[in-house]
């Protein structure tokens, strides 16, 4: 976290910089279906962010010595796009982006039925098309409809968000400027039904109040957008129910 | 074994239609699947354009840097592409580096905008032999259903004549940004147009099953006065001198088509 | 097929002690295993640390050398931390590039370090823009017997503070260096402490045969005021909100139990 | 292309600096069965260029999973010599030397009978010594004679050759200083039994009209090029035969 | 070598500016079994080189491809700590690390009875923490006791010390600074009951009688490491009965 | 199997031979192959050459760039070497990045190069610490027949020998290229003889046969006064003290018939 505050980002009513109240989601858009390869597919637009994801599977697994007798191997790719950023990113996996495929994937081991497919591979595939503060959050969001949209038997679906601390409040979903700015960024990932917490980091500093107060925080967030992605499947459903219903009435 | 019964079934069946002058998707042998274009869907990016060629879809974003120009050509900025074929198009890309077919589509988009001299480089050229504007035209490949090639050379045109450049000045060498953006120059609107050989027959705009039982693939990008700036014969197969020369003609016609759809009077 | 057996006798066997309290090697579930510390192991490096961890063994060396600094930070210096899983350490361990285990390993011990801001990085400023000090601290795990990451932050701080940084002067842009050394200035002392849930219960300092039971894993970093400065959870598994609360409680008197290995009063 | 005008390539009579006429190929030397090892190789001087080609194969798929049940599998591999250019080349492949290396094998493809080597593999090394313009279109010539030389079945011999546009003309076999600072480059191989080309690419501009003279100029040029072939490899045979005689002799 | 001469290295007496006599080693300190996981260790100080060796077989090799049906695959990875010198090395393995490997890896190929395991393999690593002027030579010396450690039978235990020319003398043990100052520099791997030389390496220029001398002091130093590692397994063998003893008696 | 039953017979075959002092191609133990060297063979290049031994052939190539020197020696040139073992040159040979072959074969090319300070670096320093003039010398392998050292040691003594460098003039900092040359100053003659050892006796330049059944490799490079200037052990065997001596007296006398043959009077 860099420490030069370069603009004030609350003012005095508690009311962010880009106008929302601290406890408030960025305005959050939730497509399921979206491309056609892919056997599931999402996109996600939260503030800025545009994130596109996808998954293939239950597959055979290539190269098949990865394969496991006992379930299947989930994997998983987050990575950004060279536009997606202000200065051009190489589009060589950076160590970020390395780590960040690795929690991710952590994230959903405790959700999908791997049981279910031994021998295959699930690939979760997650491209940052813009970033805006809160990609991997985000980009779980959106992962976690793709499998859905792909068929993937799931204990519960996982919504992610987070919460962090700016010029002194605990503020939820943080955005890339109160990232940069901010003294601390604490990105959840949660399954409601089971009360489960699949994803958790932190960067800045918290004492253990603030901690508990953004993590409670941070479960509220992902609540509430465990709500839109139920709609977004729903719209899904009703869409696909109602191309069904025209094509037998033609 | 099976698979590949079908895919021969398959295979003979579009052989077929061809020779009919027909085709699976019911388009005709010189007509493109439907086109749509989107500019600026990225907008933390310089310039940016997403196209669909019926199921297949591009997106291209350009990023603007500073850099050093290279040393035979001091004088101009520097233009690079590059293509991704992200996993999220396709069952069959893997992550990783470039392979051949990446570095190719990048290529042959790249030599398109180069030799039709769409961006005036001499105009990125800061301080000559120092420093200069880099334009990165990246091609992200988001969904695979065949002809990537013209796809993503028309959204980097449209991401092109999308693009804005920040204002600078020069002060003691180093270069400031100053408030405000004007456009990126471009002076030449260069179009691919693809044709698959199916049957010895030229089809345009082959779809990813026409790509799979092609014998060869012949790229001709054609820039706004109707001259031919690039070209790229791919796949396994040949073609016959008067198959190329027929092929000018329809890229030509199909080229002008194109370029209206992003080219604004 | 048989030493899967024996895996799942032994996995039984772990689950049933500590559902009991209890543990393979009778240490209590918030204890850690014997801790040694040694600094200055490597007379060469500008500093380093050596620490055990039961049989886990980490070394850690600091080398900083003159570099250029991030354009988006100018007047700072750069901390650089990386991790290798050398292959003296176990048979698992391969020869070959980071891969995701030693770069969260890296990563979970950098953000430690700089989050709390335990380096004065603006001291490591010589010429903003253009020079400045590069930290690089280097992780190199000698023996793995499970929690290489409060291993290797433990040894990490360590060694930080036994780094001496050469005296220099700046004469027309060019640093010289003079003779003497002051030691690195270290503002904070981050330690971290590793869980693993095994049986829906929390131990700390997970050996190896542990970790390879565990359901997931939670790292907490604490600074010297006992805030939280990293979190990262790993493994397959999940945590209950109280969990990690409970788990909030006990990191920070672990840490500041092994914090008083490594920082003199 | 570059634009810059260093020098004036064409006089008034139509002749270029090096003494051609427009339609005048270089002055090519080839040579059939030059390296030991290879099962065929071949050396080319066309101008400056010096090229060496080897062929393997066929031979056993390594690694294996890339075999093919019905055919060989061709590959192909096109290089420069560090030293081969002006600015010393790093050695490891470039992205062009990638893009050539596909483009070559696709010209290959429909020469070679490779459904006649099921589970092979034919591998066609071209190295660039001294590069002097055209080296993928020499590269051609000479593979297609390794080829020949490693007694793999051809419909034909693949012979290439480029032309181009230099201060307005229509010129053949364009040299290093016409390409760098001409109007267009036009690199063409061709099966003349079978009026089949099976390489194409072009850099530069040139009008339907002018592009049209081009390839049939291109095309005469790999006529001429397809005679000096055959003589090489009439000449190797002569030089086997001899060698036979004098053995049987001895 | 380079020439500049910073600073005396020998006196008029023939005394090192380390106090050392010409032929004289620096300090060693040997110890065996240094390591947990590994099935044979050491670790060696010899002046300021700080070494630690392992050795993991024999084991199934892998990947399975590389497997000799005939004997053990033997394997060595030299590699130096990034802190290990004056300057950060990349952790990545230079040119210099891959050449030491193989050199190193040749020099215990007629060590191992490698005929007495086939189809596994061998690994030894060595890991260099400081270096301080031969450190190939300790690394061999050290990884010929983890060798013995991990109980692979062996023709001989390899020794290896180097000789080298200072300022017109001839030296054992070449450290650092004389290598860096010196004329030249004989690593020298040697098994004494064999006499037996198994690495054999020179920078510098030495005539032939400054050479033979050379090699004949370098395999001195040998006979002395020898003795030394004997000691060092011994006290190893010792500690091992004792602590068996111990059990017993409790 | 058969295969391996034919190698054993041949193996068998030409150790009896050497035992009888005699070798499968009818040379004596010391001899060489006959050898040709032809310089000057890639015109573009500042210096090069072609030498076959035998059927081995190597072509080395040297360019001439502008670079920074090193930190620690920054009044000196930049000598470096790098071997291809070119996919041309043997079926056993892969593309792909430098393997331990070809990084063993240019270091020891380099040895007696650097070691023996045939080039003077010193000369080609044009502003201390900032510009030197970089040698690059390639070592190609276009057929493997075994003794790749000796021949490339060879062609990069010719080559080296056959440089031209470009006159050049320093005009406020920036070096200027003046018309013509003068060749590259070349003050030794290092040259590189390999043994073999087979069946315990020592054999000279061993062709690819007897590389494959060889015990142990031994390659000496003698400089022009006859002093060793640099030593490689390599293959699996191991050698005598008395046979290393042995090998430099002969290694003396033919590295002064191999060097008549590149070094004119």
């Amino acid at each position: 976290m860099s420490k030069k505050k370069v603009k004030k980002l609350i003012n005095g009513k508690g009311i962010r910089y880009d106008g929302r109240k601290l406890n408030e989601l960025r305005p959050i858009k939730l497509e399921v279906g979206v491309l056609d390869n892919a056997d599931g597919s999402a996109y996600i637009e939260q503030g800025k962010n545009k994130i596109l994801a996808a998954v293939y599977g239950p597959k055979e697994v290539h190269p098949k010595h990865l394969a496991m007798p006992d379930r299947s191997l989930l994997r998983c790719r987050y990575h950004m796009a060279p536009f997606s950023v202000e200065e051009r990113k190489s589009p060589a996996p950076s160590r970020r982006e390395k780590e960040l495929s690795k929690v991710i994937r952590e994230a959903f081991e405790p959700s999908v039925f791997t049981e279910y497919y031994p021998r295959t591979s699930i690939d979760i595939v997650i491209e940052v098309l813009q970033a805006d503060g809160g990609t991997r959050c985000a980009g779980i969001t959106a992962a976690s409809l793709a499998l859905a949209d792909a068929g993937i038997p799931m204990r519960d679906l996982v919504s992610a968000c987070a919460a962090g601390k700016v010029e002194g409040h605990l503020v939820l979903d943080v955005a890339d400027l109160e990232d940069k700015q901010g003294e601390a960024d604490v990105p959840v990932a949660y399954m409601p039904n089971l009360n489960a917490i699949t994803l958790l980091q932190m960067d800045g500093m918290l004492t253990s109040e603030e901690f508990e107060q953004a993590i409670n925080l941070a479960v509220e967030g992902c609540k509430q957008i465990y709500q839109l992605q139920k709609e977004a499947l729903k719209a899904k459903y009703v869409e696909v129910k109602e191309a069904k219903k025209e094509d037998a009435e033609q | 074994m099976t698979s590949s019964i079908i895919a021969r079934v398959r295979q003979k069946r579009i052989e077929q239609l061809i020779s009919l002058g027909k085709r699976l998707d019911e388009r005709g042998l010189t007509d493109y699947r439907e086109v749509q274009v989107e500019v600026g869907v990225i907008e933390k990016a310089e310039g940016s354009a997403r196209v669909r060629l019926g199921k297949t879809e591009v997106l291209v974003g350009i990023k603007i840097e500073l850099g050093a120009p290279f040393s035979d050509v001091p004088d101009k900025g520097v233009l690079t592409v590059n293509a991704e074929l992200v996993p999220l198009a396709s069952p069959t890309f893997e992550p990783g580096p470039p392979n051949e077919n990446s570095i190719e589509l990048a290529r042959v988009v790249d030599r398109g905008i180069r030799e039709s001299e769409a961006i005036d480089l001499e105009k990125l050229c800061i301080e000559p032999g120092k420093k200069v504007f880099i334009v990165f035209v990246d091609v992200y490949v988001l969904n695979y259903d065949g002809n990537l090639i013209d796809a993503s050379a028309l959204a980097a045109l449209a991401a092109l004549l999308n693009t804005k450049l920040f204002k600078y000045a020069v002060k003691e060498g180093e270069v400031q940004i100053k408030p405000g953006y004007k456009p990126l120059s471009i002076r030449n609107h260069p179009v691919a147009v693809t044709f698959a050989k199916i049957n010895d027959k030229l089809v345009v705009d082959p779809g990813l099953e026409e790509e799979q039982v092609m014998e060869a693939r012949l790229t001709m990008t054609i820039e706004k006065d109707g001259k031919i700036c690039a070209l790229q014969k791919g796949g396994a197969g040949y073609f016959k001198i008067q198959q190329i020369l027929e092929a000018g003609k329809i890229a030509r016609k199909k080229a002008a088509e194109l370029r209206k759809l992003v080219v604004k009077k």
